[in-house]
């Protein structure tokens, strides 16, 4: 790249004794190139922070989308405690991730294990670390705990939720995006010194590091609850507890589409840098193209669930299809940077199928998620990764990781083995490191008696026994508000007049 | 405007002989100024395509804005039919587009009818077409097909949506695209040959190409399959068949006012644009005058509506405030860049008469549009058309559309009715083209018994018989999730014990 | 900072006689530095104006959320109306706004108490102000008076509205966002000629000129409309009257999360603005600061709301957590750029005590408030601008208002007490005025039986009586379709048909 440097020296001589000044005309021009210079770097610092910044803000809708899928996802009568979470986790996650898990993750310099800076944004902003960063990083972070939180929904204590939610935006989550993204992270693709098998990880945005992550701990936690009462009847059949809203299912669903556009393409992180400079094509280009390889998954895995489950349980079901939309988008996460847009339709096809399948085996083996979440974001997660593996093109990938030619890439597009075999160790890492930490974590709270409610909360629902009320009253009795101190009970229809919603 | 491009033979002379060395110091400085220049080329690129791409963001947000509006206004039993096909006007027209329509509009060197380049994105990017231009143009597209949704709702097989949505997103948008917004298009006002009338068509944003479109193929739809049951009773009245959920209509309607701020103000897809270097007057302040404009008239149609309603009907009613702001919205878009703001006043205005003049029409007609979109998108759409060729003021017309000094402008403003016969032409060519293609596609699908449904589904409700169940279950059974098997049946309260919310 | 003009002359002089062309070729690079320069204030008008749009389109986003939290908090027979209110607030906003508000506000040059010029738009765009100016100041117009309609919610005459909507978006809240925030305010930290005690008042994005005049404004129209029916109980004891959904609540809240992000952090206008050019460090830091301080202060006023109505009322409750939520983001507005994120931390703790302070007195008091907008707003409002006038660092402080150095901050820092007595007065100043004109009108209206709605009218709720119906229609009575015109009735069960969901 050209650089605009200027060398006084090198200038004055050229122009030569004969000019009446030549060491101050040079001086003079180098200082004007200076200046450009810094002008440059100015611009590009706030072009590139415009670009995070806003893609923080739509990764963070996500947390209102994530809101809004749980709470249409579960019965009317648990919707404020899975909502109170969904907050939480944005809430209590910025405290956690500003206090601690930023400085795991991102603090540098550390070994390939852990960050050991930057705790409390000490030292930020640096040459590489803004405040924009953390923003960006800390949205990311919450939207792991979201995951989780509604595998486990509808029978979990409030405090377990409490513990386990600190725990992984704190720790478990910041150790796994250290290794995978911080540029000391043992099988970093950015690593510096030595690459993973000469090539490090290509979890461009995260289908291992959050959407795994995320699914495996969700995972272990409704496996040590348990399904649902009525989840599963006496005989074993599967009984499908409906959600409340397919309003909300939709809109959350909707919500977490916008908000990918921050999580994918956003991951950049920079959109001011070229390939070759004063051409049409960039990184600007390849941002653009990662949103379209986001879109063509989504929507591929859309239809591909639309039919599959047409044929299969006979109705055009929405719910389902936006699940399906989900479990495309969780699986393109890993590569959609470095495929080309054919590539991600493959993905969204294929990320359709697994989820159809998962969900079928979580019926087989009585495992009850309410959100789907252990099996979209784990099972789904899981083929992004391979996918990567198989389909990063060339191009891209020395494009997205640059100055170091030559490293593999895709096994299908003659890259070679090397970056399967990386990415089948991120899995297993990932699947082992979630397992050890917060298997024991749900095991310890479980055996505590910390971590379900009790039969009869169950059954009443969460939302009347702590939270205060049901979330809905969409009748009035007007009378009712001139006795007092009826404030907090259920609301029983009178038998003279039964009333309806 | 000045460039940088630098001559060093040229230089070398100014410097002359008697320099040491005049052909390197000018090659030097030469060098220094073209790097400079590519570091602004590339600046450009970045800026614009972080606009573009934030814009194409907010337009998507419009389909959520869709699906809430319409889940809002149909009745509750048809919820999960009309937001299945606003989840998949999205997921469909993705890979449609990306298929056929993109080439279909923008594949360009082409003809003035249809477009031939582009399939499957090949050759993107190109100088002038960017991935993120196909993300904005899908965008476009699919509000396209959100609108017609909305004109058929409640009472159309789940086939025929899924047959004209793929039509109409992939082929009949795409060309009507093509002829007013591609350089080769026939009317298009970029056109580099030779303009419709010297002038061209300037609908700038699609009040003709999205909203008319979408509008004609609704108003198609819904004659071809006449009202819902109920819907005008024996003696010939008019009965409102209300919306289920305000609170959807009213959330839509913000999210699409939220959208359109990328619809209208995003259509410049450049904002690093100056109409005369160094000044503060650019191609930004246009951008923000589009969004002032778009306001304007906006929440002038609403606040028209607001009284008109109370007059003519004595309540203040806020759905048909949204329908009134939306209509006005549609209106603006032609003329958006073009007005100066207190002529979007004066097109809010007109809008909100012409929606409820449509609407009394429809009435008199037994013309049944749940969502008005016909009304609303047709003939406030039709309105912008006429409104642009009216009022567009002549210096934002050369800015906008530069290049081509001496075009006829507003007939209003002094510019002369070139312009007006122009668009009226636009009207008669985009109601004869989709007519021409989308009625015979309704009609044909009508024969074939695949448009409506049954008058048994139509009663029960489409979620029920087609889409495995109702949208919303606020009451919980606790004791019938003990009961295997009963999944999808119609949730019945039991006199013994009465439930509540 | 260096800048690229370019003396000829003396760049000639420097090639001196020798050189063949000093001239010409002085002359030659010299404009090559002008072209140079004209580009780079393209580049920053440009990157300025998306940065300052986008924020704006989120700001507006915050009416969506305000509409959906008024709608949530509300009981279900009064959410037509205030959803109404929340549409017309932006739309009346925009048309008075453009016709005198921003005038008001920021026509310049002026005295000190109001500005004169810009009346719709005049004039517009300068070299200080551009249309995207407008559109952000407007948005910031709107979000006051939403905060005012949610204090005399599900009482108000709608014409009553209407009245106090116009007045304050038009006259009051310009006239307070002129004295603080114009440079010709007397108040104003932008103040060029002199600052009020050497410091002018530091309240960044309004904590003060927003939240507080919202939160009077509904604190007067609350207070002497008096309690709803029921409130307080006959024997004087507060009766919760619970919002109907919880869902929109938090629906609500994480939209105006979201938003939030357009009011701090867009509040600085101009992201490419370099402290010393060429540093990593420059606005842009600044900028993402912001939004952390602003992450921060929130997420603890969550927490520490939600522990402490854990011990004082024994559940987790949600939406009381959104209201802390809220009441951080309001504390923080006013310092979020001048203080370090640790100090976010108290400033967010505290406002959630302060909130909780609040709410009891006014339970004490029989205050009535349905969204606690008075308390929030108002009181957390208040509690902001002390608390930045104790917490801003003297180095972000003079970044952020540059120009003068030497000037007063944060009395905790060592920054003496001159800016304590500023934003003392500054609060003295906002709840003298708005009173001395929002109660005058109330209390008008109240005279004039405008204000309140009749006892029949709040018990039958104003949906059915002013609003055309009620706002949800969740069971269909199939049957009810064919018999004409039952339209707006109150639904009522009935006993021989038992309806459903």
């Amino acid at each position: 790249m050209a650089s605009l440097s200027c060398s006084a020296d090198d200038l004055a001589q050229l122009l030569g004794p004969n000019t009446t000044n030549p060491t101050a005309a040079a001086a003079y021009l180098c200082s004007q190139f200076s200046t450009i210079s810094d002008k440059f770097t100015d611009t590009a610092y706030a072009v590139d922070s415009t670009y995070l910044l806003f893609s923080a803000y739509l990764v963070f809708s996500m947390q209102l989308g994530f809101a809004m899928l749980c709470a249409g996802s579960v019965r009317a009568k648990n919707t404020m405690n899975i909502m109170l979470t969904n907050v939480l986790d944005a809430a209590a996650g910025g405290l956690f991730y500003y206090l601690f898990g930023f400085a795991f993750a991102f603090g540098t310099p550390s070994n390939g294990f852990i960050g050991r800076h930057f705790f409390g944004l000490k030292d930020v902003p640096t040459q590489s670390y803004d405040y924009s960063s953390f923003l960006y990083q800390w949205a990311f972070a919450i939207a792991a705990a979201g995951i989780t939180s509604g595998s486990i929904a509808e029978r979990t204590q409030f405090v377990a939720y409490l513990i386990y939610s600190s725990f992984l935006t704190g720790f478990v989550y910041p150790v796994v995006s250290h290794w995978f993204w911080s540029t000391d992270g043992w099988a970093s693709a950015f690593n510096t010194d030595n690459l993973l098998f000469g090539s490090g990880v290509i979890d461009f945005a995260g289908s291992g590091v959050v959407h795994m992550v995320g699914g495996m701990a969700g995972l272990w936690g409704a496996l040590i609850e348990g399904p649902r009462i009525g989840r599963f009847d006496h005989s074993g059949r599967s009984v499908a507890l409906r959600g409340h809203s397919a309003s909300l299912v939709v809109l959350g669903t909707f919500l977490l589409w916008f908000g990918w556009y921050g999580f994918n393409p956003g991951s950049f992180t920079k959109i001011l840098h070229h390939y070759s400079s004063g051409s049409y094509y960039g990184q600007w280009s390849a941002v653009g193209r990662t949103a379209v390889t986001t879109t063509l998954a989504g929507s591929t895995a859309a239809l591909t669930t639309l039919f599959s489950k047409r044929i299969l349980s006979g109705h055009w079901n929405v719910t389902d299809v936006c699940n399906g939309l989900l479990g495309g988008f969780a699986a393109i996460t890993a590569g959609c940077s470095v495929v080309e847009p054919w590539a991600a339709i493959i993905c969204g096809f294929v990320a359709a199928v697994v989820l159809i399948s998962c969900n079928r085996l979580a019926e087989k083996l009585k495992f009850d998620d309410p959100l789907e979440a252990a099996q979209l974001h784990g099972g789904c997660g899981a083929w992004g990764i391979i996918f990567t593996a198989l389909f990063a093109n060339e191009k891209y990938v020395n494009e997205v990781y640059p100055d170091k030619p030559g490293r593999p890439y895709g096994l299908f597009m003659g890259g070679g083995g090397k970056l399967l075999a990386a990415h089948v160790i991120q899995i297993l890492v990932i699947v082992g490191w979630v397992s050890a930490t917060m298997g024991p974590l749900f095991y310890a709270l479980h055996k505590l008696k910390l971590l379900r409610i009790s039969a009869e909360d169950e059954m009443a629902g969460m939302d009347m026994t702590r939270h205060g009320g049901f979330a809905y009253i969409y009748h009035d009795d007007n009378d009712d508000s001139q006795k007092p101190g009826i404030q907090l009970r259920k609301i029983e229809p009178r038998a003279t007049t039964p009333t309806s919603v």
